[in-house]
């Protein structure tokens, strides 16, 4: 338990702006010595504990260590001739830390407020008629696309053929337009890809396909462009 | 202006997954029904506070939002713990004080590079960063021109969203340093508890040691 | 039957990520407000109804259906083509995942062959080449030396400015963004060092302390 309060603190600023509140310390004019010995003794803490004392510590402590030093030396002096407090950096990474620091609790506010609130979940169902200029038969699938569409079928069900067998595949271009026509029934539609995905033969695939090509010169599907790259959607045409 | 309109509108913003700007709004409209559409920029927010009121006087659990650059549908508040019930653990863990922190810091500041941030916050931030940056909160928004060129980050629309903003504008204001100076009192209480821990062990740390020497 | 719950009804199924089953319904309620509560599993379908007859009398561009996992809110059909123009326009802005995977290996990768590509993706990736290759955001820059000499492919100057970048090399390196290894040996120096000076300091705050108590 006592680990996980240790950690709390976000880093060396943190600890420091810690040690200023507690104390009621003013920051722009900070007991070194005192603060520094502090800052040590939380190190040791830690160390103690068997935490691991983060490297921003030990910077932060060296850099305590410094300023305490030349606390005790004359004072150096700037163009204008005035004496540079040795504290002067640290106090303005302090403040600037401090006011994000402050920042945090309002976003924490915001945070909670708004995990109150919550958006449509479903969009799945909503009426939607596609843009009339992507109804016209192949808009955007050029032959190209077909022709690629074609060759990666092939390939991959090539791929799956390990075994070399020479088998007669009894099948048919009117069987497969049927098997088109069903996965297409009342204004389904249906990915090319996915048509031919649970097919293994290749012959099968160019029947298929010559099937596909047979189905839109009758107009009874239409091709469209597939919202997946290079792939394209089969539907089916109520009237057809 | 066209009050036919107002169902058009409500059916587009229903329909969009992400908060959905005024001009392309405005575009769906036009590509719809020509570009000599009465409907102006202006109009749009004022037929969505009639939809506003329309759905407060009958009782509709949500409503039109402007958050993130555009407009959306979110249940109101008091619906909260039901619906609240059905989201995954993910959408209800909140942000660590250091996210928040380092969030905070980048959305002031931005464009802000890693060393800049690690200046302020005394911490090295490289996991802080990555986790932001995969939570979509923050983006890279190019190389700043100093020396290695380091990379700048910013803020993203998913942020906005996530704290509930419009726009980066509608932030709270941090204070002036000046505002702050010799202030007080500083907001941390339940730092007040540890406090007393830390002391008491370091009282023991101290104690012992002494003891020890006896 | 309690009619307080008809809002409640509204907003969880609007926000739910799926159609949204009775019995799934009744049991948010339940979960929330305590077994006792007064609406019954026959009465749920009673208030959708009455949703959904409020939705046509004040006129909502949309209405609860129920499908085959339960209900779901849709828009109605009377506004399909600007909702189909806004989901399609949607759709055609965002590159594909399988896209952007494929880019981003030629981008950090190039020049590189469609073998490797392969290699790494565990699929075939010729669609993605030439649709990249169409859009222009890559290009051939060769062939390689080895067997089969396959082709080289690297990024166009137009995936320099789809992506708002001056040159490749500004492209993020993966190192910058993850957790970077601190180095360990000179952290390990900095704590040996540090150590002497806590030990030192704790010595002397002994040694006061002995002296007050002495």
């Amino acid at each position: 338990m006592f680990k996980l309060k240790l950690q709390q603190f976000e880093g060396p600023l943190d600890l420091l702006l810690f040690f200023i509140k507690r104390d009621e310390l003013d920051i722009y004019d900070i007991p070194i010595s005192k603060i520094t010995k502090e800052f040590m003794e939380y190190l040791n803490l830690m160390e103690k504990l068997s935490l691991e004392v983060a490297g921003d510590f030990i910077l932060m402590a060296s850099t305590l260590m410094q300023i305490k030093v030349k606390m005790l030396l004359p004072r150096e002096v700037n163009e204008k001739g005035e004496e540079i407090d040795p504290r002067e950096e640290l106090v303005r990474a302090l403040l600037e830390y401090r006011r994000y620091k402050e920042m945090t609790e309002e976003f924490a506010v915001l945070e909670s407020e708004q995990k109150k609130i919550f958006y449509r979940g479903n969009f799945k169902n909503d009426e939607i008629e596609k843009p009339e200029e992507l109804q016209t038969l192949l808009k955007n699938v050029t032959v190209f696309d077909l022709l690629q569409a074609f060759k990666s079928a092939i390939t991959r069900a090539e791929e799956e053929e390990h075994v070399h067998e020479i088998e007669k595949v009894n099948v048919t271009i009117e069987e497969q337009m049927n098997y088109i026509l069903d996965k297409v029934k009342t204004g389904g539609k249906i990915n090319f890809i996915n048509l031919v995905s649970g097919i293994k033969e290749k012959i099968r695939i160019i029947v298929t396909f010559i099937a596909m090509l047979e189905l839109v010169k009758l107009r009874k599907i239409d091709l469209r462009e597939s919202e997946t790259f290079n792939d394209f959607e089969i539907y089916g045409l109520e009237n057809g | 202006m066209d009050r036919d309109y107002k169902s058009v509108i409500e059916s587009i913003i229903f329909a969009s997954d992400e908060p959905l700007a005024e001009k392309d709004l405005l575009n769906v409209i036009r590509e719809i029904d020509g570009d000599d559409i009465k409907l102006k920029l202006g109009e749009l927010n004022e037929l969505v506070e009639e939809l506003n009121s329309d759905y407060k006087e009958t009782g509709r659990a949500f409503k039109i939002i402007k958050i993130a650059g555009g407009y959306a549908f979110a249940t109101n508040k008091e619906y909260a713990k039901y619906v609240g019930f059905l989201t995954t653990e993910k959408s209800k863990r909140r942000l660590s004080q250091s996210a928040l922190e380092t969030l905070a810091l980048i959305a002031y500041k931005q464009p802000i590079t890693k060393p800049e941030i690690e200046a302020i916050r005394g911490v090295s931030s490289d996991y802080m960063l990555s986790t932001l940056l995969d939570k979509k909160l923050i983006k890279i928004e190019g190389r700043a021109e100093t020396i290695g060129r380091p990379l700048l980050y910013g803020t993203t629309d998913e942020f906005l969203k996530y704290f509930g903003l419009n726009s980066i504008t509608d932030l709270p204001k941090p204070r002036e340093i000046e505002d702050i100076e010799r202030d007080a009192e500083f907001l941390d209480q339940k730092r007040k508890i540890m406090m007393n821990q830390i002391e008491e062990n370091i009282e023991n740390e101290l104690e012992s040691k002494t003891n020890e020497i006896e």
